[in-house]
């Protein structure tokens, strides 16, 4: 099952200051929704468990996270593998930053969340959404991270 | 499969139950009829590790009619309803319902209450309690507070209902004499969530025209949805195709739905205005208005 | 945790798991194997049992600590003093069941809803059997068979003033 | 003693099942047994990296826990399909080629511990591109299957019939159609899932295996290939069987790892599906993809006809078809009509999917066959313009034309296609049905009629085309006469709700002039029943259902030398007549099977040898060819695409009835499974490979609500070279039946323009037909 979100975030900051925050593995892994652990391997990639809580349904979720600036310094591209509950969410995020200035940066979102096992079936009508929230919520923490507010959940 | 494992604790009060709610927080369940609950439990997609069991309490099973509204407890079978003489007419919207909630023998379990704080998304209650302008009652350490269902019914799954607390009723307003409703949803099978549901109540004013108007669709949203575009288009006016036709455009506006085995979004877009005009067409006519197909 | 049950008329105390469903509660703690496991997801009905006589559930979608205190009727108490009931003979008449397997959770459907509809129609019995899937008898010896008992239930008075 | 078959008796099953004293699978259990649960693949095509058994082993319960490099050890890793052409892996064994394939096995002292383990077996995957369209599969860009030589995906090519006759008879007909007529996917699902006790008793060194098994002797003679156990030191029990439909015939993954796991540990071990795991690991049904052509003359005679297959197997080629028939009897798909030429081929290909293939609840590819020919002719009759009844009429095989050689090598026993079709137009009121739907159409209203004139081939099968592992087709009775005239009958096959313990009973009663309620029918136990082949494609009454009258009849005529010793007459005056043995000429001397049975125990003639039982393996002749003709009536609601069936008609042909009550529940039940097919069943993947049908809140099994009304009838023209004249019903009603319903569909849209859907006619697919139409 595949589906797809897409989004936009207004941050208050500088375009290479947003650059150097979504590049860092320890950065991003602090931004992600009710994150329980994270293991940064290297400068790109990091684990992280992230809990998941819908109506019934409660688990976690482990992630290895991949993060692929292009060296334009302008699109990144996360992969998101992992699983929990039985079953297999992977995650494509890709950002696009836009410089608004020299003091803010328009964040474009887009991602893509193919599911497998037995929640794209029995928790699909649960979880689909869900998983976007992972990318969504995200979002929404690097920009109040870095404007300075305080993190959604 | 099999549930993974959990503590279960049999309530005699609700004040027990509030209790075991309040120490075990968020990884405690309440569990009423469990038709929802029990197998998400199977294939471990849930898996709290306390089981508050209500049953056991007896004075939340009722369902009785007291100072304007027809009142359920938390622990009424849906086949207490379907069954039940009481509603008669002016609760047509909620006995249709009762007599379509998933397959006769999990009606015989399953509860009005647990429903609606299960909140699925293609759940029948939440859409009929839109409808007919429902309130739940939530309990808590410090007593109750009654929400009304638009504020009750927060996101898919997802209830007014806080840690600690306990949706212990739900209240429809006692309608008129000159209102009816129905209920209208296609399934693929008996048993099956919809794949587009839609709850319609209607009040007529003595000349004719439409007093007050409940429209509410399910399956096509992240939660039961009102078309309230529809309701305010219809109050104060006199039925008529055309009136009905433009309730039919607004459903489709308001449907939200998203594609699955069960159909399109297209598809499921189109029946949300199929399903509100049916509904609209057969209130219309239990209550003596006719000619509008 | 301990519990006790009656089931068929006889009381049973175990000790058991909270997540021990009322299914595998009386297939293996009682060995009362008539009740069947079909699928888990609620949908098939083969473990349909009696609840306090007067309530058909499904015994896959209900713990075995539910059943505390309460009544359970499955198909093995059905049968009285070696006779068996309207419904088993309907269905042994009317060629109401081919591989058996469906079989004690229609009887017991069909049990319940006869005490509360002793007369239903036709449109009606397939509406109340709707929560029980039937793979081999396409149902409609099924509904012939409920139509049998239910005849011969209401008739039952009456016979017997006949023959006093 | 009167007349047996053709009585509706009560079935001498019933009365343990309406007591729930029926003895299933799940039923059995054991002193000190274990249970086996599995772990399944997230994946439909990933390599495994490792799997790390650690956690789930710490569990307190758990005993062991087994995976593919386990098994490959022991040389258990790969399993020989039934047709012998290809391996499947018992365990995912360095990839995985399904989602949900088996990855490894817990076993534990209870099925909520070996549950609670299997989620910490810790299994890490290198995910690898999906083939999911057997289309793709085609064109070879990424190989399934490693461990086969040469490297493709493509399995097999078979064909039948006069490829240059047929093309050069299509190019020159005045009329044709072709289309792509798609039979999906979908699983029989009876309601037991499928299981096993595996209980190796080391002190005796025997395994007993309780299996859900439609074919137990096959079952013996597999595991004994295959573990190398001898023959002797297996015994397979199929206790009753809740519903098989095909689904309990191949040998599965569970079944392997439970025995293995007994054999090991040396207790017995139960292993019982989930229902997720029989709709996503076991023997899926059809998914052919059928290019048919038809052509014929202006007048609507028909001239050729060309199907063109791509079949998606799977993973692994398990397709239970006979091993020189890969493709099955697909070469039925002439059905009812006489076709001047005709050619059909079959390509199959590995896909990511799980195997399987079998027979669901029809003869092999029978349904396939008979739904594209069926489709085919409505297509061609909108063609031409014609009543798809008048086309049919006029292209029918004659009676005078029996038994029939079909362009594609079959000989067609008997048949009066056109009197059966005339029968089933009168009940169902033609005329009258036609002359409502004009006035419906007047006003705008969709209502359909459609037609099946079906023919299939059952029985299989002649030992000479037909085997399973080299082991020929026959089946297998034994009969045995206790002194007092009551007895013990066994056969090889094995009943899943069919009702061979009465109808068995009946043939022999018939036979013998004995009551039926004193003839114990006993199958299932490979101890005691003789050797046979099972029971699937409609093959138990065609096959054993001779075995059982020849069998009889071997022990009638010795019962006639007993008769002549009793009667102190010659045995050419003894003659057997109104169910007993007679003096020619002499009306009141007789003696009854009774008084003979009897004798053989205490009084033999001084020649012959005591007692009265025999067995016999009827190798028969040639197929059966049961048909019939279907007729549906829908109404279309074109605000939702809901289809609501009016009236459905079926009258078959059977050839002789032994129990006209069974055959009507028969197909009362097939078309059930049919109009299922029809409406609401399937097995899909997304493009990804993720199975869409894991349980029954997405695998639609109708309920009583939905299900329409059956109304039966038949005609009986009896097989010339069967025993008791039987053609097998079984299966008719689910292989005639989908395409009465899609006729209907598509007859009620005919006015849109609308020609063809592809099952199951959901809501949304009519809705869509009907909305892009207008």
């Amino acid at each position: 099952m595949n589906l797809e979100w897409s989004g936009q975030e207004r941050i208050t900051a500088s375009k290479e200051k947003v650059w150097s925050f979504i590049n860092d593995p320890a950065s991003i892994a602090s931004c992600l929704p009710d994150v329980r652990q994270t293991n940064v391997l290297d400068a790109h990639t990091f684990d992280a468990t992230v809990g998941v809580a819908v109506g019934p349904v409660r688990g976690s979720f482990k992630f290895k996270i991949a993060l692929e600036p292009r060296p334009d310094g302008n699109h990144m591209d996360m992969k998101i593998n992992g699983g929990g509950l039985g079953s297999v969410i992977d995650l494509l995020a890709a950002a696009d930053l836009t410089a608004e200035g020299d003091a803010a940066t328009i964040l474009n979102w887009k991602g893509t969340a193919s599911m497998r096992g037995p929640i794209a079936t029995v928790g699909g009508r649960v979880l689909d959404t869900q998983a976007l929230r992972v990318i969504s919520t995200t979002f929404e923490n690097v920009r109040n991270r870095l404007s300075g507010n305080p993190p959604s959940q | 499969m099999f549930p993974a494992q959990f503590d279960y604790r049999p309530a005699s009060s609700v004040d027990e139950a509030l209790e075991a709610l309040v120490r075990y927080g968020d990884d405690a369940r309440v569990l009423a009829g469990g038709q929802s609950l029990i197998p998400a439990m199977r294939f471990r997609l849930a898996r709290p590790a306390m089981l508050v069991d209500i049953n056991p309490i007896a004075e939340l099973d009722y369902l009785r009619e007291s100072g304007g509204q027809l009142q359920i407890g938390a622990t009424t079978r849906d086949y207490l309803l379907e069954t039940s003489t009481m509603l008669g007419d002016r609760y047509r919207l909620i006995a249709d319902t009762a007599a379509v909630v998933a397959d006769p023998v999990v009606r015989q379990m399953g509860t009005v209450v647990g429903s609606l704080c299960h909140n699925d998304p293609a759940g029948d209650w939440p859409v009929t309690a839109l409808a007919s302008r429902a309130q739940v009652v939530v309990r808590g350490k410090d007593g109750a507070r009654t929400v009304s269902i638009d504020d009750f019914i927060v996101d898919s799954y997802t209830t007014a209902v806080g840690t600690g607390e306990m949706a212990v009723e739900v209240r429809f307003p006692t309608p008129s004499a000159r209102t009816s409703g129905s209920y209208q949803k296609i399934e693929r099978k008996v048993g099956d969530f919809a794949t587009a549901a839609a709850g319609v109540q209607i009040t007529l004013a003595p000349d004719g025209t439409i007093a007050d108007a409940g429209i509410a669709i399910g399956a096509l949203g992240p939660k039961a949805l009102r078309v309230s575009a529809a309701e305010k288009l219809l109050k104060g006016a006199k039925p008529s195709k055309a009136l009905i036709e433009q309730a039919m455009r607004e459903a489709q506006t308001v449907a939200d739905p998203n594609p699955d085995n069960r159909g399109s979004v297209e598809y499921k877009r189109a029946m949300a205005g199929v399903l509100v005009g049916r509904a609209l067409r057969q209130t219309l006519e239990r209550l003596g208005v006719g000619g509008l197909a | 945790m301990k519990i006790n049950v009656t089931v068929n008329g006889t009381r049973y105390d175990r000790d058991v798991e909270p997540r021990m469903l009322l299914a595998y509660f009386l297939r293996e703690e009682l060995g009362l194997t008539g009740t069947h496991v079909g699928c888990d997801s609620s949908s098939c009905g083969c473990c349909v049992v009696a609840l306090d006589g007067d309530r058909a559930v499904k015994s896959c979608t209900m713990f075995a600590v539910q059943a505390n205190g309460h009544e359970i009727t499955t198909v093995e108490g059905l049968e009285e003093g070696g006779k068996l009931h309207p419904l088993q003979q309907a269905f042994w008449d009317q060629h109401g069941l081919q591989c058996g397997y469906c079989t004690p959770g229609m009887l017991m459907t069909a049990y319940v809803m006869l005490k509360h509809k002793p007369k239903p129609s036709e449109a009606e019995i397939r509406e109340a059997i709707s929560g029980n899937l039937c793979r081999c008898t396409g149902y409609q010896n099924i509904v012939k068979a409920v139509q049998q008992a239910a005849n011969e239930l209401t008739a039952e008075p009456a016979a017997a003033a006949v023959g006093s | 003693m009167t007349q047996s078959i053709g009585v509706s008796m009560k079935r001498k099953e019933d009365p343990r099942f309406i007591r729930g004293r029926g003895r299933y699978l799940d039923d059995i259990k054991l002193p000190g047994m274990l249970y086996l649960a599995l772990v399944h693949s997230p994946y439909p095509h990933a390599r495994i990296k490792s799997i790390d058994k650690s956690k789930a082993m710490a569990v307190p319960g758990v005993k062991a826990v087994i995976t593919g490099e386990d098994l490959d050890a022991a040389k258990l890793e790969w399993l020989p399909t039934f047709h012998g052409y290809d391996k499947q892996m018992v365990l995912a064994f360095g990839k995985t080629l399904y989602q949900y394939q088996e990855v490894a096995g817990v076993i534990a002292t209870s099925r909520e511990v070996a549950h609670d383990a299997v989620e910490l077996v810790e299994v890490e995957y290198e995910p690898l591109d999906p083939v999911v369209d057997p289309y793709q599969a085609k064109e070879d860009t990424i190989i399934l299957r490693d461990d086969r030589e040469p490297k493709t995906n493509h399995i097999y090519h078979w064909e039948v019939g006069d490829k240059t006759a047929t093309a050069t008879a299509l190019d020159t007909s005045a009329v044709r159609i072709k289309e792509r007529i798609i039979s999906p996917r979908c699983h029989p699902a009876p309601l037991e899932p499928c299981g096993i006790v595996a209980d190796m008793n080391k002190a005796t060194g025997r395994l007993t295996l309780y299996m859900t098994s439609q074919a137990p002797h096959v079952h013996r003679t597999a595991f004994s290939l295959v573990t190398g156990i001898p023959e002797d030191k297996i015994h397979v029990i199929s206790p009753d069987v809740g519903g098989g439909f095909g689904n309990k015939v191949p040998v599965y993954p569970g079944y392997v790892v439970a025995t293995v796991a007994s054999v090991i540990i040396g207790v017995p071990v139960k292993w019982v599906e989930t229902r997720t795991e029989n709709l996503t690991t076991t023997g899926f049904a059809r998914d052919y993809h059928m290019d048919v052509e038809i052509g014929a003359t202006k007048e609507g005679k028909v001239t050729a006809l060309r199907v063109s297959t791509v079949a998606d197997h799977g993973a692994f080629d398990a397709a239970a078809d006979p091993r020189k028939y890969p493709a099955g009897m697909f070469g039925i798909v002439t059905g009812s009509y006489d076709f001047p030429a005709a050619f059909a081929e079959v390509d199959a290909y590995f896909t990511n999917k799980p195997p399987g293939g079998i027979a669901y609840r029809c003869s092999f590819r029978v349904t396939e066959a008979s739904f594209a020919i069926e489709r085919g002719m409505d297509l061609l009759a909108r063609k031409l313009e014609m009543d798809p009844v008048e086309l049919r009429r006029q292209n029918f095989i004659k009676k005078e034309q029996f038994p029939y050689s079909s362009p594609l090598g079959f000989t067609y026993d008997s048949g009066d296609y056109a009197a059966t079709m005339r029968k089933a137009l009168d009940i169902i009121g033609y005329e009258a049905l036609r002359k409502e739907q004009a006035e419906k159409r007047k006003r705008g209203e969709l209502m359909g009629i459609g037609i099946s004139t079906f023919t299939e081939t059952v029985g299989a099968g002649p030992g000479k085309q037909f085997d399973i592992l080299g082991i020929k087709m026959f089946d297998s009775a034994e009969i045995r006469i206790h002194p007092t005239g009551s007895g013990i009958v066994r056969a090889g096959t094995r009943h899943q709700g069919q009702g061979h313990e009465t109808t068995w009973a009946q043939i022999v009663g018939e036979e013998l002039g004995l009551d039926p309620q004193e003839l114990l029918v006993e199958e299932g136990d490979t101890d005691t029943a003789p050797y046979g082949l099972g029971t699937y494609a409609s093959r138990s009454t065609p096959v054993a259902g001779g075995a059982l009258a020849l069998a009889a009849r071997r022990i009638r005529e010795k019962a006639k030398k007993i008769a002549a010793h009793l009667l102190e007459v010659a045995e050419d005056d003894v003659e057997w007549k109104d169910y007993k043995f007679g003096v020619k000429g002499i009306p009141d001397k007789s003696v009854t099977m009774k008084e003979v049975a009897f004798a053989a125990y205490t009084n033999p003639p001084p020649d012959t040898e005591p007692g009265l039982e025999t067995s016999y393996y009827y190798d028969p002749p040639n197929l059966t060819f049961p048909y019939g003709t279907y007729i549906a009536v829908v109404d279309v609601d074109a605000d939702t695409g809901a289809v609501k069936v009016r009236r459905f008609l079926a009258v078959d042909d059977c050839g002789t009835v032994i129990n006209p009550m069974i055959v009507e529940g028969q197909i009362h039940g097939g078309l059930a499974e049919g109009f299922a097919i029809a409406f609401m069943q399937e097995i899909k993947y997304d493009e990804d490979g993720n199975n869409l049908n894991t349980n029954f809140t997405e695998y639609l099994i109708p309920t009583a609500l939905e299900t329409p009304a059956w109304e039966t009838d038949r005609t009986v023209t009896p097989s010339p070279h069967h025993p008791i004249g039987a053609k097998g019903v079984g299966e008719s009603p689910n292989v005639g039946s989908p395409q009465a319903f899609v006729n209907a569909v598509m007859d009620a849209l005919a006015p849109l323009g609308v020609t063809h859907i592809d099952m199951p006619l959901t809501r949304e697919k009519v809705w869509r037909a009907i909305r892009n139409a207008s």
